[in-house]
């Protein structure tokens, strides 16, 4: 349980400083750490499906992505400090989390029809039985994250070739 | 075949860039464009044969097994595939010529054949996790579109918006979560037949609130619009079509309309709070659209602003307000497409994006100052064009319902997004031409072609309103209206 | 031809031509030319011939059905007849004087494109019997004079065009929200059902929003004076002749012709209309450039128009409606004096101006002959009209308004006779010949116009009298 | 007779004017005989239709009860009579007196035109033709005055403003008529000028004496005297504004008001004609030029008109009428004749003046016989006038009016004794060269204007039982006896007596003025210049201080100059600035909160967020 309060703190942290870090590629890779430890967490949490979803979409192939692309190009000119942004978003998020919590305690009480977890073994079976278009829409996304890659690092090669 | 719509554009996303190695501008161009066409051609003859009998739900079987793959077609989808077949191919059209000094078009391509085959699913999908998921397929395609030009500014661009749609997607993704988790089905029909016979008012209204959220978001309402005014300028300018003239609108838009309409119903809260929402943004929007000098990002405040609109007309949830909102969607999709794509033409013969820099445009450029002009001055609801016609409605649906202030401040907001648009059409094209422009010349042939089109669209649908909204926008707007009043009752 | 044949031309002819005149242009530029003078020459004869069925005193009414209310319904009625007369003709005008005036200009194509599909759009809101449709027509308009005004493409003139565009569709739009809440009332556009319909107050107020832009009403007139950096045709014809009256026929369709409106608007739009009329009255004594010294002066004349039509009795409105006659030859004669004037001298200001009697003495004496056509000396037409405005006013009880009214004549008399005397007599400043003929006889027909149609009044007030007994169907 | 033939007056002079304006300046000949000729015609059509008496035009112009109406009866045919008459005399004296006038092309035009439209407005029997006629003449008076010269257009844009300014006044007025009776035919008005129609009585005369040039719309007639030609001052201010101007009052006192004697009205009138008297007449008497001199008398000689006509009482209102035609007579005769004088001399300076009757002695004779007519020399026909009026004055009770007109008398004689004294009579001034008497169409109309003067004096009886009686005979009580003959030229009464005794003062005065003055005629009038507070007041009015239009221009200057700063330019302001301003100022203030920081647009949303969800459980719960 700890570990999973120590993950989801992690994410928490990996979030915010994604959101205020101004160095793009600071906050790209925290960005890629807090999707890495969101797929951390649904592997612990028994959903590996989305565990590597998440790992493999979010964190692996479009943060990375972003990271690398960034790194690559000249930095353009700073972005102005909001010191207004440092302490309103703070503000909101704490609120938010407040709100959250609130909320998800209602949450678990109102519930009622909540639907036992599927076993590991079934879940492809379902998954492709029943959800066959969310499975066509997941390779989409990995498709679309693929031809982003290859759309984003292009002008490499190109430099390369040049 | 509904599963067409989505399946063309994917499949032949998946084919060009094998293609793209043996010619890397012609086929490309010709196969991507004969898809939009394909689809085009497709929602408009055989769509309409389809939900003749009313919507339609239909299965694929995959080498001779059912399998689960649920589609449906009503007249709001078929609608909204007509807008999204009619934009992609102007915007299609115009990359011929515009992407040429981007390179990798075969990519370029596919990428944006899967936009439209993400946002078709959207418009098919029956249940909620494909909303979820059709979402994230167009937005996906989207991040790396913006990011095309690869410099600073648009990956800057694309990042941020990457960041915010993560967290509109993350709303959407924990509404969807919660409402499984309290009816333990997906599908609209469902969903919604569970909510009536569940005592859950609270979390269904909570569900609703992050649905207003996230695609609230994704369809840039103040004050989720943050990302916008930063990634449409970006992009390249049929992307930036295409992201003004339709992401917004099938993800954010639709989805929200779709949701509220067959999901949970339209009370008058939720009417009240998309009023508001829109009304804000309508006014908001176009004030800070006055202040900008580049002239996308203008143009992408004015998204903003007519969404607006849009939510504005269908929040009120009359019949007469859902044909407006729905109609002013269409031409706005029409008009903004046309917008951004010939404010492409600008900055591709000037180099610039900055209004204070043009002058006289139309001088050198006359297809697309008129074109451009008409663009304008449909959104701004001039008459005869398209834009006139959805204000009106939207504004006579306000009167009827005897929303006085919301008519008002409509009426008000229109005239400020005159004023911007005069402030475009003075700053770039109408008036004595710049020494430095004197040698510019007119854009090539596809993009002004392109231009041309959704110009003659825009006077057209002006002109010939009545059979547009007869034929088109009445079943898609009666669509929402049945929903309207299938679950009002329930509400409060 | 019948009736609904003419009717249907008169509005298309001129705005499907006009979208062929840049096709034309391409082809070569003297055929543009001859086809917009072709188009505007059709566009004046056409309701020419409606006059033997306006006279008749009928009602005919063309009506297609669309969706939601918004019907293409146009309506051939006395009044409409009149109105599409006086603005085709003059509009004609303008098209065979530009061709001399502007040959040298650039975007001639937009230039004669603009302004047919103005004088289109005017026959279509002059026939329109729908509100939308007059709506549309109305800023089809505002679009063509937008292009018009910044005809010469100064960044300061297109900014002038702007503030007009944007002031007019300012109150265009608040006037479709009046509209629409007579549609919430009625559930209705169409004016031939709506006829004796009691409006409310509110309605009222925003349709004058509209009204009042259009026809440069203190207080939405500013951009009239600020519009003179069109080209002179254009300001002088257009502005002054057609555009400003659309309100004011608006007004006699809209609040006399179809409904009635609560008795405080009858009382508070008088005490407007005058109070428009003075003020820009005064501003027009202590104007120095040429042209917003007309245009003032128009927006006065505007507010007698106002006056005869709000007062709503006949002698008010067929003054009114031959005003609208009168001050169009009168107003375009001044302002195309004024043109030559600027043109020849290259400055605005009439302090720099003088002695120019004797270098363009016909110039000089069509400006005092429209001069005296605008305040309203007989035997010049301009008389009849402010007379019978001034005569309804009083015989509605509106005694005091009469008498402003009056008073703002004197000013009328005071600030046009001290252009004139700036302009033409005394020392000469700037001496400059009268330049070419054309112009020269067109000022000289207008002013020669503005007399005949004062000594020969009888003839255009038949027309107008059975306009004013179709309009004030109360009476009957 | 056929209806028709009323045109004729009308279309006559109206076709001449056109011809007039269109041949070229050379063909002089043609012109002047065809003026002449055509002038003559006119005369006998009036003789004529004087005549025939009663004759009526009625053709449907219009609708709304506006016809093209004419009406002849006997009021309109006398002054019929009267326009073409003066029309013939001036066209006659024009022919030498502007034939070297570079605009005689236009001269000729305006003068056949005005005639044309007085006859119009004289036989209008339809208000709206009466007030095109009426107003129609500013544009003669106008185009006539302005062939003064360069500096007359000042003077013109003045008569013109002046005079249309009673026009509207008389519109007002008609307007309210017209609501009042509901009729616009002049022949079915009558009504008592009480209430409403009292402000349209006061209206309708504002009209009526703003074109006979009553104090206080007189003041472009002296200021025309210098800049306007001499003959168009013997024509319009002198002759034809008279006869319209106090046609139309007597019409509107007689026929379509009610006037009654010792009213307000009547009192409102009698004081203006009062005060006219007196005022311009002491105006007249400091002017050192002959025409000016001449121009404030027939300002002040409309006083007498006025003054008799507003009595209420026959006798004073036949004296009004008969002192109009008296007026137009000898003011012409004083006109012609200093235009003979400046024709010669080349001036009308009193001072440059002197001793011409020897050189010109028909000029001479003629001025002095219209000069003595003017100051009421019995027996001449102003005598005969005035005593009628002075009859009528102190018949009403209020005797200080006819005080007024008595000290006006006085005046009069000493101002033209002065006039007289220092033109033709007195030493040759060095000033001007030997002259000879001008060429006969100068001197004849002089001459035929003195014979009318005596004629009209000491026959009385002519026009009086002639012209003015029926004018009179329906408004009486059936069968009353009208005689006005009576005392005409009798001078064995008190009235008589006492204008006598005026007449002997003011020679006093003139001669105590010349032996003071060094023996110079022109400064004659100087005591009575100096006087103490009186001195201040001629400055005041020599600077223009008392002139309507000075101050009335002021004051719309200054109108409009409040009207353009305080209205105009703020809502031009407002458009332009403010308007814009508030949409920068806003679009700044939303554009600095985007600052491109993710964080602060994330926390929009999650405000957004929280705000709907606040909203949302507040509403549901």
């Amino acid at each position: 349980m700890s570990v999973q309060i120590l993950l989801l703190i992690g994410l928490v942290l990996f979030s915010v400083a994604a959101v205020l870090l101004k160095d793009l590629i600071k906050a790209a890779i925290c960005l890629a750490a807090a999707s890495l430890v969101l797929g951390i967490l649904f592997f612990r949490m028994g959903a590996p499906y989305a565990g590597a979803f998440e790992i493999s979409v979010v964190a692996g192939l479009i943060t990375v992505l972003f990271m690398l692309t960034i790194a690559l190009t000249k930095t353009g000119g700073d972005v102005a400090e909001s010191k207004l942004a440092r302490v309103a978003f703070p503000l909101f998020f704490i609120l938010f989390l407040a709100v959250d919590v609130i909320v998800t305690k209602n949450l678990v009480q109102k519930i009622v029809a909540l639907p036992a977890a599927p076993e590991a073994g079934a879940f492809g079976e379902v998954l492709w039985k029943q959800r066959t278009l969310d499975l066509v829409g997941q390779v989409c996304i990995i498709f679309a994250g693929v031809l982003a890659v290859l759309a984003l690092f292009r002008k490499r090669s190109k430099d390369n070739d040049d | 075949m509904v599963f067409l719509f989505v399946a063309v554009p994917l499949v032949v996303a998946g084919v060009l860039p094998l293609l793209g190695k043996l010619s890397k501008r012609v086929l490309p161009d010709i196969l991507s464009n004969l898809t939009f066409l394909f689809l085009l051609v497709y929602a408009a003859t055989a769509g309409r044969q389809i939900i003749a009998g009313g919507p339609v739900s239909q299965q694929i079987l995959w080498f001779g097994e059912p399998v689960q793959i649920l589609l449906g077609l009503d007249g709001l989808a078929l609608f909204m595939l007509m807008a999204i077949a009619l934009v992609s191919l102007c915007a299609g059209i115009f990359s011929i010529d515009y992407m040429e000094h981007y390179g990798a078009k075969a990519n370029y391509y596919a990428l944006f054949l899967i936009m439209v085959a993400g946002m078709n699913g959207l418009v098919l999908a029956k249940d909620l996790f494909q909303v979820y998921l059709f979402l994230e397929v167009a937005a996906v395609a989207s991040y790396a579109l913006v990011a095309y030009g690869l410099g600073y500014e648009e990956l800057e661009a694309a990042f941020k918006y990457l960041l915010l749609s993560v967290v509109a997607s993350a709303f959407v993704l924990i509404g969807v979560t919660v409402l499984f988790g309290l009816t333990g089905s997906l599908g609209f029909e469902a969903v919604g037949r569970g909510l009536q016979e569940l005592p859950a008012g609270p979390m269904a209204a909570l569900c609703a609130a992050l649905f207003v959220a996230g695609f609230g978001l994704k369809a840039a309402l103040i004050p989720f619009h943050a990302w916008l005014p930063d990634a449409h300028p970006s992009a390249p300018a049929p992307i930036s079509a295409m992201l003004s003239g339709l992401l917004i609108k099938v993800s954010g838009i639709y989805a929200l309309t779709r949701i509220f309409f067959s999901v949970f119903g339209l009370t008058s809260l939720l009417s009240n709070l998309l009023m508001g929402l829109g009304v804000i943004s309508a006014v908001v929007a176009a004030l800070l659209a006055l202040g900008q000098k580049d002239i996308k990002r203008m143009l992408a405040y004015s998204s903003i602003s007519q969404v607006g609109y849009i939510v504005l007309g269908i929040g009120l949830g009359t019949p007469l307000g859902i044909l407006g909102g729905l109609f002013h969607l269409f031409n706005h999709a029409l008009a903004k497409g046309l917008l951004f794509l010939t404010s492409g033409s600008v900055q591709m013969a000037t180099g610039t994006r900055n209004l204070d820099e043009m002058g006289g445009l139309a001088k050198r450029m006359p297809w697309t100052a008129a074109t451009n002009l008409v663009g304008s001055l449909s959104i701004a609801g001039v008459p005869p064009l398209g834009g006139f016609w959805s204000k009106l409605v939207i504004i006579m649906a306000l009167v009827q319902a005897g929303r006085w202030p919301y008519a008002v401040i409509a009426v008000l907001a229109s005239v400020l997004t005159l004023w911007y648009y005069l402030l475009i059409q003075r700053k770039a094209f109408f008036g004595k031409i710049e020494e430095r422009w004197k040698d510019i010349r007119e854009a090539p042939f596809w993009m002004t072609a392109a231009t041309v089109i959704l110009a003659l669209l825009c006077i057209g649908v002006g002109i010939f309103f009545a059979a547009v909204l007869k034929s088109w926008v009445q079943p898609a707007a009666d669509v929402l209206a049945q929903g309207v009043t299938a679950v009002i009752p329930r509400g409060r | 031809m019948s009736i609904e044949t003419i009717t249907l031309l008169t509005v298309f002819l001129p705005i499907i031509g006009s979208l062929t005149i840049p096709a034309a242009g391409l082809l070569s530029k003297p055929l543009r030319s001859l086809w917009s003078v072709l188009l505007a020459a059709a566009t004046a004869i056409l309701p020419l011939t409606l006059i033997p069925f306006a006279l008749t005193g009928g009602e005919l009414v063309i009506r297609k059905d669309l969706f939601l209310g918004l019907d293409f319904i146009l309506v051939v009625d006395p009044l409409s007849v009149f109105m599409a007369i006086v603005s085709s003709a003059v509009g004609c005008m303008i098209v065979i004087y530009s061709i001399g005036y502007i040959h040298h200009d650039e975007n001639q194509n937009e230039y004669y494109l603009m302004v047919l599909l103005f004088i289109g759009s005017m026959m279509g809101l002059v026939f329109s019997a729908n509100l939308v449709f007059m709506y549309l027509f109305w800023e089809i308009i505002a679009i063509c004079c937008w292009r018009l005004i910044g005809f010469y493409r100064l960044r300061d003139f297109v900014r002038k065009a702007d503030k007009a565009f944007l002031v007019t569709f300012f109150g265009a739009v608040v006037m479709l929200l009046g509209f629409i809440q007579i549609y919430g009332q009625t559930h209705s556009f169409d004016l031939t059902q709506m006829r004796g319909t009691l409006i409310p107050g509110s309605a009222v107020l925003l349709i004058l929003f509209g009204l009042f832009s259009k026809s440069a009403t203190v207080p939405l007139h500013t951009w009239l004076p600020d519009a003179g950096v069109a080209p002179t045709t254009v300001t002088a014809l257009l502005h002054a002749a057609v555009l400003v009256k659309i309100g004011v026929y608006a007004y006699a369709r809209l609040f006399l012709a179809t409904f009635q409106i609560p008795p405080l608007w009858q009382q508070i739009i008088p005490i407007m209309a005058v109070v428009s009329s003075l003020v820009a009255a005064g501003a027009a004594a202590v104007e120095n450039d040429f042209k917003r010294l007309l245009a003032y002066s128009t927006i006065s004349q505007i507010g007698y128009i106002f006056l005869g039509f709000a007062v709503a009795n006949e002698a008010g409105i067929s003054g009114s409606l031959r005003f609208i006659l009168m001050h169009g030859l009168a107003k375009a004669g001044l302002f195309l004096c004024a043109g030559i004037v600027i043109h020849a001298t290259h400055t605005k200001d009439i302090r720099e101006m003088g002695g120019l009697i004797k270098t363009m003495p016909l110039t000089a004496v069509s400006f005092l002959f429209c001069a005296f056509s605008v305040i309203g000396i007989p035997p010049f037409g301009g008389f009849f009209s402010k007379f019978l405005v001034i005569m309804g006013t009083v015989k509605a009880g509106q005694v005091w308004l009469a008498a402003v009214a009056l008073f703002t004549a004197v000013l009328t008399m005071y600030y046009l006779l001290k252009a004139f005397s700036l302009v033409f007599l005394g020392e000469a400043k700037k001496p400059a010949p009268e330049k070419t003929v054309s112009m020269v006889t067109v000022v000289t027909v207008l002013a020669v116009a503005s007399i005949l149609a004062g000594i020969f009044v009888a003839y255009p007030m038949k027309l107008v009298n059975i306009a004013t007994t179709q309009i004030s169907w109360w009476y009957r | 007779m056929s209806p028709n033939l009323l045109l004729a007056p009308i279309l006559l002079p109206a076709a001449l004017a056109v011809f007039f304006f269109l041949v070229p300046k050379r063909v002089r000949l043609v012109r002047e005989i065809l003026s002449v000729a055509g002038s003559l015609v006119l005369l006998y059509l009036a003789f004529a239709l004087f005549e025939v008496k009663t004759l009526g035009l009625k053709i449907a112009w219009l609708g709304m009860g506006i016809d093209f109406d004419l009406r002849l009866f006997h009021f309109s045919s006398f002054i019929l009579l009267g326009l073409a008459g003066f029309l013939f005399l001036i066209s006659l004296y024009s022919t030498v007196k502007m034939k070297d006038n570079p605009r005689v092309r236009e001269y000729y035009a305006y003068v056949f035109l005005s005639a044309a439209l007085a006859n119009g407005a004289v036989l209008s029997n339809n208000f709206v033709p009466l007030v095109f006629f009426w107003e129609g003449l500013l544009l003669t008076l106008y185009g006539l005055i302005t062939i003064g010269g360069k500096e007359a257009n000042r003077t013109a844009v003045k008569a013109f403003i002046i005079s249309g300014f009673c026009d509207f006044a008389m519109i007002l007025g008609i307007g309210l008529l017209w609501s009042i009776t509901g009729t616009l035919t002049l022949s079915e008005i009558s009504v008592k000028p009480e209430g409403l129609a009292a402000a349209s009585f006061i209206l309708m005369m504002i009209g009526a004496i703003g074109k006979a040039g009553a104090m206080p719309f007189h003041t472009w007639i002296p200021d025309a005297a210098i800049d306007a030609p001499v003959t168009f001052m013997a024509f319009m201010p002198a002759a034809f504004e008279k006869l319209l101007g106090i046609y139309l009052l007597a019409r509107i006192t007689l026929d379509l008001f009610q006037l009654e004697a010792r009213t307000t009205m009547s009192i409102v009138l009698m004081s203006i004609g009062a005060l006219t008297i007196v005022l311009a007449v002491l105006m007249a008497l400091i002017q050192k030029d002959l025409k000016k001199l001449l121009s404030f008398h027939a300002v002040s000689q409309v006083g007498y008109m006025i003054l008799g006509i507003g009595t209420g009482i026959p006798i004073g209102i036949a004296g009004g009428i008969f002192h109009m035609i008296n007026h137009a007579m000898y003011k012409c005769g004083l006109f012609l004749s200093a235009g003979s004088v400046e024709h010669r001399a080349g001036t009308t300076e009193l001072k440059k003046l002197g001793g011409l009757a020897r050189e010109m002695p028909l000029t001479a004779a003629g001025f002095t016989v219209c000069a003595l007519a003017i100051s009421g020399v019995w027996p001449l026909n102003g005598f005969v006038s005035k005593e009628m009026v002075f009859r009528g004055a102190l018949e009403t009770g209020y005797k200080v009016f006819a005080v007024a007109a008595w000290v006006g008398a006085i005046f009069t004689f000493a101002s033209f004794l002065k006039a007289g004294h220092s033109v033709f009579f007195g030493a040759r001034s060095q000033d001007v060269p030997k002259v000879k008497e001008s060429p006969s169409p100068l001197v004849i109309p002089i001459l035929i204007l003195a014979l009318l003067c005596i004629t009209f004096g000491v026959y009385n009886k002519l026009p009086l039982n002639e012209f003015i009686q029926p004018i009179l005979a329906g408004h009486v009580e059936a069968g009353a006896h009208l005689d006005f003959t009576a005392h005409a030229l009798s001078l064995l009464n008190p009235v008589a007596g006492i204008s006598i005794l005026c007449l002997i003062i003011a020679l006093g005065l003139h001669l105590h003025g010349w032996n003071r003055a060094g023996k110079k005629a022109f400064l004659a009038s100087e005591p009575i210049h100096n006087l103490p507070v009186l001195h201040n007041l001629y400055n005041l009015s020599e600077a223009r201080f008392f002139d309507l239009y000075e101050q009335g221009v002021k004051f719309l200057i200054g109108l409009s100059t409040v009207l353009s700063r305080a209205v105009d330019r703020p809502i031009d302001y407002f458009f332009e600035k403010v308007v814009t301003a508030v949409g920068v100022k806003l679009t700044s203030l939303f554009q600095k909160a985007h600052n491109g920081q993710y964080a602060n647009y994330l926390a929009w949303c999650l405000a957004g967020l929280l705000a709907i969800v606040g909203i949302v459980s507040l509403v549901v719960k």
